[in-house]
Parts: C-alpha cells; structure tokens; sequence
C-alpha cells in the first residue's frame, strides 16, 4: 500500500490555502483541552494543601 | 483520589495520541471523500462545492476548493458528537436526581454539563475556522450553526441558573429540570442537518470508506477518553472539596 | 389502610373546580389591579415605539413586511416575559404558593392554572397589540397587496403564546426563587424558545409578506411550531411538580 | 384509629453530607400542644415542612400524622392539616371573602358560603368581608389567616413561628384566638420564643443540628433546668 492515496496528492497541491486554518484548529483545541486541565491540577493541588493544612489542625485539637 | 489523577492523565495522553493519528491517517491514507462528486460533470457537491468561484481544475477534473478544510472532519465531528453524547450523560443523571434525589447525581449531572460546555466551546473554536477556510466567512447563522450556539447558551444558563439560588437541594432541583429541558436542543441540533437544507455538510452517513472510517472511529474514542478524563479530574477535585468541608465541619463541631 | 373518616365539613375533591378556582382568582385580581394587562401593554407600546426610532432612518425604499413578523414576535417575547414574572411573583409574594402546595390539590393542576391563566392575559395583550402594529407599521405605504389571510397569523400567534405560557409557566416558577428574578427568567426563556421562536417568525413572515409559497410554508412551519409545543408542554408538565417540591 | 397524632420514627433528611434531621424520633397525642425549640439550622423548619407534607424524609424514615403516611397518603394527609406562619399566605389584592372562597375551592368544601359566614363571624371580620386584604392590619392578616386555616376543620395545625413580626397586641389576639380553638385541635408550633412557647404548651421538644435534644411534658419541665438546656443547644447549633 503506498503511504499517500494518488488522489490526495494531486490534491493537496492545489489547496495549501486552508492549510492554516485546519492545523490551528487541531492545534487551539488541543491548547485548550490542555489549558483546562492545568487549571483543574494547579486547583487540586492548590486544595491538596488546605486539606494537609487543615488536618494538621484536627489531629492538634484531637 | 490520586488514583483517579492518574488514570485522567494517562486517559488524555492515550485520546491525544489517538487523535494525532487519527488526524495524520486522515492525511496520509484517508480516500478523499465523495459525498456528492467532484467530476467534471459539474454535479454539485453538497460537501464541498460552497465557492464555486475558485474551483480548480486539475487533470481535467473540476474540483471544489476546501479539500484540505474537510481533514477537519476528523476532529471536529468527534468533539461536537462528544459533546452531545456527555450532554445526553447530564440529562440521564438528571434524571436520575430527581427520582433519588440524592446529591450524587447532582454533582455528576453538574460536571457533565461542564465537560460537555467545554466540549461545546471545542467544537465551536474548531468550526469557526472550519466556515473560515470552507465558506470565507468566520460565523453564519445556518440551522446547525444556530441550534448548535444555542446549545452553548443553554449550558452557559444552567451554571447562571445554579449560581442565583442559594439552597442547596433547591439549586440541584431546578438544575436538573432545566438541564432536562435544555436536552431537548441536543436531538434537534443533531438531527437539523439532516431535515431541512442546510449549508453545513452531513459528512457521516452510510458508505463511509473504510480509509476514512478508521481515522474517525480512532478519533471518536480518542475524544471520548478525553471527554472522560476531564470528567474524571473534575470529580477528584469535587471530591477533594468535599472532604475539605467535611474536616471543616470537623474542626467546628 | 385508610379508615375513613368523617370529616366536620363535608367535601369531595374535584380537580375540575380547583382548576377553576385557580383560574378565577388570577382573573379576578387582575381585574381588580389590572397591573399585568397595563404594564405588559404600556411595554409592548413602548417597544413598538423603539421599532419606530429603527426604523427611522431606514428609507422609502425599505420594505418592512419582510421583516414584520419578527418584530411582532419580538415586541410579544418581551412582553410576555413581563407578564409571566408578575403572575409568579403575586404567588410568591405572601407564600401564597405554599398555601396552594398544602391544599389537596394535585401539582399539575396548579400548572394548568397558571399557564392557562397566563396564556388568556397573553392573548389578551395581543388583541390590543397586533391591531396596534397593523396600523404603526402595515398599513401605510410600505405594505405589500398580497398579504395572506390574517387569520393565519392569528392562529400562528396562538401557536406561539401556547408555547411560550406552558414552558414560561415552568421557568417563572423557578425563576421567582432565584435572586435576579426577571434577568435569569430571560436567560432561561430566551434560549428554550428559541426554536419555536424561529418557526414563528417563519410562519409569520410567509403570510405577512404573502410569499407565493406562503400556504405550504405556513403549514410546515406551524406543524414544527406545534411539534415543539407538545414535546415542551409534556416535559414542563411533567417536571413542574418536582420544581414545586423544592 | 391511633391515639397519636404524630408517630415519628428515625425521621432522617439528608442532601449530601448535611442533615437538616437526623433520626428524630417522638411521638405525640391527640389533643397536645407540642412546642418546637431550637437555633437557627437545628431543623426545626424543616421537621415542620416534612409534616406538612412539603419536605419528604429520607427513604427509611417511617413518619404518619394523623395515621397518614406524609409521603404515600400526603394528598388525604393534607385535608387535615393546616398551617398558620408568620406569612398570611393570602393573596392582598383579593378581598376576605375572595381569598376563603379560593381556599374553599381548593379544599372543594361543600355549602362554602355557610362555612365562610360561620368563620367570619368567628373572627370578627364579617363588617371587613368585603375588603381588599391589603387594607388590613396586621392582627386582621392574621385572623383572616386563622379562618382560612379553620376552613376545612384540620385537626392539627402547624404554627410557624406565627408570632414574630406581630406587635404585642395583634400578638395578644392571636393568643387569644389560639385559646378559643385550643380544645378541639392538635397543635405543633416552632417559635424562637422560649417563654411563650413553654407557656402554651403540653409538651416540648428541643432540637439542636437536627437530633432530638430533649422531648417532656410540660408539667416535668423545670423552667431553669430547660433554660440551661436550650442555652447548650444554641451554642452547640450555631454552625
């Protein structure tokens, strides 16, 4: 099987116009998937060390 | 907890390689598709031909100008069917709140409706680039287009619904009922393209090639995996708050 | 395992006469206050007055039927929303709603009381409204001749407030509990309705503008209209007793 | 036909980790006049809410009133049931007469003009019948709220905190209204008033984050003894 299908390549001579368009949209979407996941860990872990704090404090009291 | 942090991350990296074959596949070993044709019949075709104006001839054979803008096919429909799918999750766990009306389903309803806004927003990044590159425009208000924001509206309401009342098991209640409500668009915006002309294109439909069926199922589980992660990490930390009002409580008593 | 008792005061429960009771109070108080009728019509002037000021500078060329229809549905959408605040608010006002919900009376019932009662105070903004927008912006020179029969656009606008008072019933209601009462009635209302909203104004349009294809037009978007109606109305009513129960 | 008007057993309602009750148990006679005490979010609003078949308790909670089960029998259950709060819960802009007749309607009485004559003169307000509620005073509020309650005879009526925002004269009529239908009903009353409420009632109960702190009949309550109790309960309530 040859890697790249002969219609494709014919094709893709011609149209490099949208090139820009399509890899920035795989590339925003991703920058976005991996935006919203660092702010959901920096959260946790920013939680993680209130809960460390705040159990200090029970096992004090306790 | 941390189990579950892990098994998030692991999930992201495996749909992010997934889709990044998908979308290479869809380059190199993906058929053009022939939705509609692309002869030199000058037979319109209903995926592409939207500017006729710079259709390009090529070994005798008209073609449509957004060849390359289709390859969008393989990530945009996989995030927007997400979306839908994780929507119709929300609705189902709304469902089941009322019934129970134990907190639980609430909360998983909650996180649903906010994995599937961010899936909302890909698609519409994603597609705002798409009608760029394919119809020179970067918004046109088309059926799919329309029902599709408004979709992105009605989850927006849902967490403005949810912030403006203050007690607990009230909020969960009518939360639940309008997301029901708001459920109601998901079958409209999917099924609109296929009722009534639209400019925006039905590309899945029966007698998809198999060269282009493989890189959008692995996309389409690829998505998925991701989809579940980000809703996974969002019930770590739920889960992490909880605790913190509990050991609060604690310290109160 | 009931025994019955007798109670010191005879009774049978009738949903019909509850019905009834609901819709007759919610008359009768706004007959006494008329604050719904005259607030929601001195709006609908008023938003038929800014439509003007639009269109003020559009020109003699400028053809309004084209888009008479969606001002129309426009000036009654804001309107209504009014009117659907006011006529939950009275209930919430002293816990009245409560009285009613300690009542043995079936939950759906209140539903049907207060959306049917809403639809006739809808209905009747627009008996003033719609003449009113005739004679503004229809009658002059910008109309066309072959505008479809009017009462197609009255049952289009039948179609539309059926809508628009089952499942703005149900989102008052909520929307009354909430802080920033009208505003969130807005951003709820707004988006579930638009669908039927966009039928609407396809409906109305059609016949406005007297399209060629104006019958089949109607038909088809009436019917959509319709579909919509009945799918929103069952799930209101279906969930309009858990809203009531929180 | 129980002698009880109120069997509770293990009321529990939760949502997530808070409990509004947590395994409330008494049970109450006919005929008793029960006061409920306790700070702010001990549950007490919420235990009348349940009982008033508005709330419904978690799944193994076994609560009837009246013999009727709040969460299978509620639609009979609130035939019988009425409640007077510090909201009239009467519509100001119908007039006395109106606002009965609605009611009437809703409870589907029979003969409702005899019923309403009969309650209006019971509470003074025949000369007002006419008159907008929103004319009234706030003793008048609450007499006309009082015959709405009486319409459909309940045997047992819920108070929810009917004192507080009342002045001392409106206050006494609304004693002495309570004292003239004292005998013939069953009544439960939540009330952040310790003295008024110890002075009305035939027993008392005291609720702190949702648990039964203390459940006697008036007449083994120490005033002193209870005083101290309920201060406990406060501070420990206060969350």
């Amino acid at each position: 099987m040859e890697l790249i299908h002969p219609t494709n390549t014919e094709l893709y001579a011609l149209v490099l116009h949208d090139a820009p368009f399509v890899i920035a949209a795989y590339g925003l979407l991703w920058l976005m998937f991996c935006g919203y996941v660092t702010f959901i860990l920096v959260r946790l872990v920013k939680t993680d060390k209130q809960i460390a704090l705040l159990e200090d404090a029970v096992a004090k009291k306790g | 907890m941390k189990r579950q942090i892990q098994v998030a991350v692991v999930l992201i990296v495996l749909g992010g390689l997934l889709t990044t074959a998908a979308f290479f596949m869809s380059f190199y070993t993906a058929s053009v598709q022939r939705f509609g044709t692309y002869t030199a019949e000058g037979h319109v075709d209903t995926v592409f031909d939207i500017a006729p104006s710079s259709e390009q001839v090529a070994g005798g054979v008209t073609y449509g100008r957004p060849w390359l803008a289709q390859k969008i096919f393989y990530f945009h429909v996989p995030v927007a069917l997400a979306s839908f799918l994780v929507f119709t999750i929300a609705a189902i766990f709304a469902v089941m709140f009322l019934i129970k009306k134990k907190k639980s389903y609430d909360t998983r309803s909650r996180l649903a409706v906010e994995t599937s806004l961010i899936f909302t927003l890909a698609t519409m990044i994603t597609g705002i680039l798409w009608t760029r590159a394919s119809w020179g425009v970067w918004w046109e208000w088309e059926p799919r287009l329309t029902t599709y924001f408004i979709l992105m509206i009605l989850m927006v309401a849902y967490f403005v619904l949810r912030n403006s009342v203050s007690d607990e098991e009230r909020r969960a209640t009518y939360a639940a009922v309008f997301c029901i409500i708001a459920w109601i668009d998901v079958p409209i915006s999917f099924m609109i393209t296929r009722l009534i002309p639209s400019s925006h294109p039905v590309v899945f439909q029966p007698g998809m090639d198999v060269t282009n069926l493989v890189p959008f199922i692995a996309a389409m589980i690829g998505m998925l995996g991701v989809g579940y992660a980000v809703y996974m990490l969002r019930a770590a930390e739920e889960n992490a708050e909880e605790r913190l009002d509990m050991i609060r409580e604690k310290l109160e008593a | 395992m009931q025994d019955e008792r007798a109670l010191p005061v005879s009774r049978k429960i009738s949903s019909w006469r509850q019905f009834k009771a609901i819709l007759r109070k919610d008359i009768v108080m706004e007959l006494r206050t008329k604050e719904m009728l005259t607030s929601m019509g001195l709006y609908a002037i008023l938003v038929l007055l800014i439509y003007y000021v639009a269109l003020s500078q559009a020109g003699q060329g400028f053809d309004v039927t084209r888009i008479a229809g969606g001002l129309l549905l426009l000036a009654i959408v804001f309107t209504s929303m009014l009117g659907l605040n006011r006529s939950l608010v009275h209930e919430q006002d002293q816990g009245c709603l409560e009285a009613l919900l300690l009542s043995p009376i079936d939950r759906p019932i209140i539903f049907f009381g207060k959306a049917v009662g809403n639809l006739i105070f809808l209905l009747l903004v627009q008996v003033f409204v719609v003449p009113l927008f005739y004679f503004i912006f229809l009658s002059g020179g910008m109309a066309t001749e072959h505008t479809g029969p009017w009462w197609m656009v009255a049952l289009a606008l039948i179609v539309t407030s059926i809508g628009i008072a089952g499942v703005g019933t149900l989102l008052a209601t909520m929307s009354v509990n909430t802080k920033g009462k009208d505003f969130i009635l807005a951003v709820l209302f707004i988006p579930i309705m638009f669908p039927l909203l966009l039928v609407a104004v396809a409906a109305l349009s059609a016949v406005i503008t007297g399209d060629p294809e104006y019958v089949r037009i109607f038909w088809t978007m009436l019917g959509a209209a319709a579909v919509y109606d009945v799918i929103m109305i069952s799930a209101a009513f279906a969930l309009y007793e858990f809203i009531l129960g929180a | 036909m129980s002698d009880f008007a109120l069997e509770i057993e293990n009321l529990t309602r939760t949502f997530g980790v808070r409990k509004a009750l947590d395994g409330v148990s008494f049970n109450l006679k006919r005929g008793a006049f029960l006061s409920v005490f306790g700070p702010n979010g001990a549950g007490k609003t919420t235990l009348l809410r349940v009982l008033s078949t508005l709330a419904a308790p978690s799944r193994d909670s076994s609560v009837k009133v009246l013999g009727y089960d709040v969460v299978e029998d509620a639609v009979e259950l609130r035939e019988h049931i009425g409640v007077i709060s510090h909201n009239p819960l009467l519509y100001p802009d119908l007039t006395a007469d109106e606002n009965l007749q609605f009611f009437a309607d809703l409870y589907c009485l029979e003969n409702p003009k005899e019923r309403i004559d009969e309650l209006l003169e019971a509470v003074e307000l025949t000369h007002r019948r006419l008159d907008v509620v929103r004319g009234f005073s706030r003793g008048m509020v609450q007499r006309l709220a009082l015959a709405r309650t009486l319409l459909p005879s309940p045997e047992l009526i819920f108070l929810d905190e009917p004192y507080s925002g009342l002045d001392p004269h409106a206050s006494d009529i609304l004693d002495s209204l309570i004292a003239g239908i004292r005998e013939e009903h069953t009544f439960v009353m939540v009330s952040h008033d310790l003295e008024k409420g110890l002075s009305l009632c035939s027993d008392a109960l005291i609720l702190a984050r949702g648990k039964v702190v203390l459940f006697e009949a008036a007449e083994n309550i120490e005033r002193d003894e209870f005083s101290r109790i309920f201060r406990e309960a406060v501070g420990r309530g206060v969350s």
